[in-house]
């Protein structure tokens, strides 16, 4: 049954949280025995910025670039969602599944001259 | 007499290689005992079943195979780093670390212990929920993603029929994870570099995918212990069969972890440190580690997807499968090394424009070169020796490829005395360089 | 075969957790901690589909939703920085929340008063799939072959419709057409 | 024992509270993540059905709730790439990504 092997998942899930929270509650520790340095004051809990104060709000508007590219990753994300299960049962087919595809990929093969072409992937 | 005494300078070697042997000889004995670790599990298994319910036979069964994950990773994380800065030193011709215990292999250990005892600043504007689970929640994938690895025949922790898509999925949750520790750290260049990252890991899933997909449509499986098993059955390393799947994978997956040559995320000499800038003390450490155990990961990945897992000529019959595992794991780790102390970090649009431009469309021909050469391999009677015949093609396309990309970056042949030298000839010393071999 | 309790046990929990995190996108007042907890609320979907034994749809889940629609949610929050301190309510917001309750209220009545054992007369049975995916690759490419392809052409429009219009008023985008006509 | 009508009301309950993000929150982009709740909403019904579905014969019949989860997918994300990309556009426009700001045409 799948949800017995996934349970394993779970397990593993718990202890992957508690093993990088061994370390941190070793260094909590050491703040305990004050053996670790805790006096914060308004420079050092500064951002860092070489020496200078920081003006403005971080956030600037960015390039629309980076939209485009998580736009192209989705698409073939979902793209690899659909070819997968192709791929597993591709060995027992008859030879038109591969027209199927063809046609698929051809498509989405499509989108990215597209994008190509209209300089969606050029890194300025 | 004086031939005894004339041994006596070399005491030193006999003792050692009488150390050796009798290492060998407890490893042998101990080969035989710790085989098959997985004859453990089950027994802790049969021995709760009498005792108590099925599920406390199978949490406690299960825990172990999760105990032994989470402490070999420990482990990797300590050994690691001293590997690491051991082959550095040695690529650059220094010593490296050599204070703290024999070899200074306590060097790990010194280490921790001084981040932990590190200050830890939080920045006043930063969004403090997330900052403080961006470094713990970073080791869930990196942890979660080695639960399906085949160490060897019946030591698989996680033996589901989707293992690649499992591994593929788990670690694509690294990327959000790497823009909340940049953006909570509220600073310019935190967030710009976590936002570089970002679009270079993203961009570099699809080729990862892509080939993950022709090494799918050969084997016609996604269990990563079926995958070991067909390259043995069919008696030949898919690394072989599908060269280019393998370099994609490789290639794709150091910009996934941010290692050298592709790692963007830490690119000193632009943006600091990039995403984890304000983190300091043990949380930086766990960036760190993370990234450390990412690149072990990225061993066993390619060691069973493309190097045959823990088969190794029959001598898996005599050696501990898991060893053999880990051994090819390794290499490939030294290999990881051997790429960060040789090449230099490339240019981000350099990045970007190789994986949209050339990785991700020539994936698509491959894969569909392959799927070609799976349906004429199943419909033939003749596999065994048809295989051999695809490896050399794709081989030889993957060379040609090769040659057609240092065409294209007009890289000729490598050799120095090519180059001609244009800063000399400018200068009009072009007299003064014949004769000699030097580059400008 | 896991026993009862402990699929109770790990049902609730899930979905628990899963509700929370829900109501937590809701109640957030940064956006991006909002955004963190939609994230959640993709994980603790992908449980529930495991303990549905939806193994592949579960992994579909985590990658199309967790791994890259947040990516672009993401990135289209760092693309109007205004918004990204600001989750807001609107004028409707408790007006929001009664519709929400008497929504969920209304469907859980229907649910639990409806009989769906009923349904087809036959007693419900758990069906526990094995190797999911070969039979979905199967459907895909045999009964449901026409929406797989039609899948195709629907993200070869939403790439190009998106590309066309996030670049439509770039100005470096127009100048470089430009280029390309004097050429 | 837990039966169908345990995950429909989960369901339901993502449902409700898609709605409430929905009708609640002024940001355009609060309002995409209530509808990618909705969609969650629904997948899950889905298979849920799919699973404790009676009429079923073959595994292969039952996975027809998986197909149709899988199409939901590939609409969600091609819904979400135009969304945004509507978003960015109007922020570059108007400068504000409220709904109750963009009342205007044009």
């Amino acid at each position: 049954m799948i949800v017995e092997e996934y349970f394993r998942v779970f397990l593993l899930l718990i202890l992957s949280i508690l093993f990088p929270l061994l370390p941190l509650s070793g260094s909590y520790l050491f703040s305990k025995i004050n053996y670790r340095p805790f006096n914060s004051n308004d420079v050092k809990s500064a951002i860092y910025e070489c020496g200078v104060e920081s003006e403005d709000i971080t956030w600037r508007q960015f390039n629309a670039k980076y939209f485009l590219y998580a736009l192209g990753f989705v698409i073939f994300d979902v793209e690899v969602i659909f070819l997968f299960p192709w791929a597993v049962i591709h060995s027992e087919q008859s030879y038109d599944i591969f027209l199927k595809v063809a046609i698929f990929v051809g498509v989405l093969a499509f989108g990215l001259l597209y994008a190509w072409k209209w300089r969606a992937l050029e890194w300025q | 007499m004086s031939l005894i005494f004339s041994f006596i300078p070399y005491i030193k070697r006999l003792i050692v290689l009488i150390l050796i042997l009798f290492g060998l000889a407890v490893g042998f004995i101990l080969s035989k005992a710790l085989f098959d670790l997985s004859i453990y599990s089950n027994a802790v298994f049969d021995f709760m079943i009498d005792k108590s319910s099925y599920n406390v036979a199978y949490f406690s069964s299960s825990l172990i195979g999760a105990l032994g994950i989470i402490s070999f990773i420990g482990l990797v994380l300590l050994v690691g780093s001293w590997v690491e800065r051991r082959m550095i030193a040695k690529f650059q011709i220094r010593v490296g670390p050599n204070r703290v215990g024999i070899f200074g292999l306590l060097q790990p250990i010194a280490d921790a212990i001084k981040l932990m005892q590190k200050e830890v600043l939080v920045p006043a504007v930063a969004d403090k929920l997330l900052f403080f689970i961006a470094p713990v929640a970073i080791f869930i994938p990196a942890i979660l993603a080695w639960a399906p690895i085949p160490w060897g025949p019946n030591m698989t922790y996680l033996n589901i029929n989707i293992g690649i898509l499992y591994i593929f999925a788990v670690s694509s949750l690294t990327v959000p994870i790497i823009f909340f520790a940049g953006w909570s750290s509220m600073n310019h260049y935190a967030l710009l570099g976590s936002m570089r990252t970002v679009a270079m890991m993203v961009s570099y899933e699809i080729p990862i995918s892509l080939s993950l997909l022709s090494v799918v449509i050969i084997t016609g499986t996604l269990n990563l212990t079926e995958i070991v098993l067909w390259q043995s059955s069919n008696s030949i390393w898919l690394g072989l069969l599908i060269p280019f799947s393998l370099f994609t994978f490789f290639f794709s997956s150091t910009a996934e972890i941010n290692r050298t040559p592709n790692d963007i995320a830490e690119a000193e000499s632009e943006i600091v440190a990039g995403y984890h800038i304000e983190y300091s003390g043990m949380k930086a450490g766990l960036f760190m580690a993370v990234e450390l155990g990412n690149a072990v990961l990225l061993g066993a990945l390619v060691t069973s997807l493309f190097l045959n897992g823990w088969f190794l000529f029959g001598l898996e019959n005599y050696i501990p499968p898991y060893i053999i595992f880990i051994a090819k794991t390794v290499a490939i780790y030294i290999v990881l090394i051997w790429l960060r102390a040789t090449l230099p970090r490339f240019r981000l649009d350099q990045l970007m424009n190789f994986a949209w431009k050339m990785l991700i469309p020539v994936s698509i021909i491959n894969f569909f070169m392959i799927a070609i050469e799976t349906t004429i391999i199943t419909n033939l009677d003749s596999s065994k020796y048809i295989i051999y015949l695809f490896a050399i093609i794709n081989i030889a396309v993957f060379v040609g490829l090769i040659i057609l990309w240092s065409k294209i970056f007009k890289i000729d042949k490598f050799s120095p005395e090519k180059i001609a030298p244009i800063f000399a000839q400018k200068i009009g010393g072009i007299k003064a360089m014949e004769g000699t071999k030097s580059v400008d | 075969m896991i026993e009862f309790s402990t699929y109770n046990v790990i049902f609730f929990s899930i979905s628990s957790f899963t509700l929370i995190s829900a109501i937590s996108v809701g109640l957030v007042n940064s956006l991006m901690r909002s955004l963190f907890f939609l994230i959640l609320t993709f994980i603790g979907v992908a449980g529930l589909f495991i303990l549905l034994s939806a193994d592949f749809i579960a992994i579909a889940q985590l990658l199309i939703y967790a791994g890259s629609i947040s990516i672009l949610l993401l990135f289209a929050v760092m693309l109007t920085p205004e918004s990204s301190t600001n989750n807001g309510n609107s004028k409707y917001f408790l007006p929001g929340i009664l519709i929400g309750i008497i929504f969920t209220y209304l469907m859980v009545a229907l649910v639990t008063i409806f009989q769906f054992n009923q349904l087809s007369g036959i007693h419900l049975k758990k069906l526990d799939f094995d190797n999911t995916i070969a039979s979905i690759g199967e459907l895909l490419l045999g009964k449901y072959i026409i929406a797989f392809e039609l899948a195709s052409i629907l993200l070869l429009f939403a790439l190009i419709g998106a590309i066309s219009i996030v670049r439509s008023n770039e100005s470096d985008f127009l100048i470089s057409l430009n280029n390309k006509d004097k050429k | 024992m837990i039966e169908l009508e345990y995950y429909l009301i989960v369901s339901i309950l993502l449902f409700g509270i898609g709605l409430f993000v929905c009708i609640g929150k002024k940001n355009i982009i609060s309002i995409v993540m209530g509808i990618e709740l909705l969609l969650n909403a629904v997948n899950l019904a889905a298979i849920s059905f799919s699973r404790y579905g009676s009429e079923f014969e073959s595994q292969s019949d039952a996975l027809s709730g998986h197909i149709f989860v899988i199409f939901i997918l590939t609409v969600a994300a091609a819904e979400a790439a135009i969304a945004l990309a509507l978003c960015v556009l109007v922020y570059r426009h108007l400068k504000t990504i409220n709904v109750s700001d963009v009342s205007e045409l044009g």
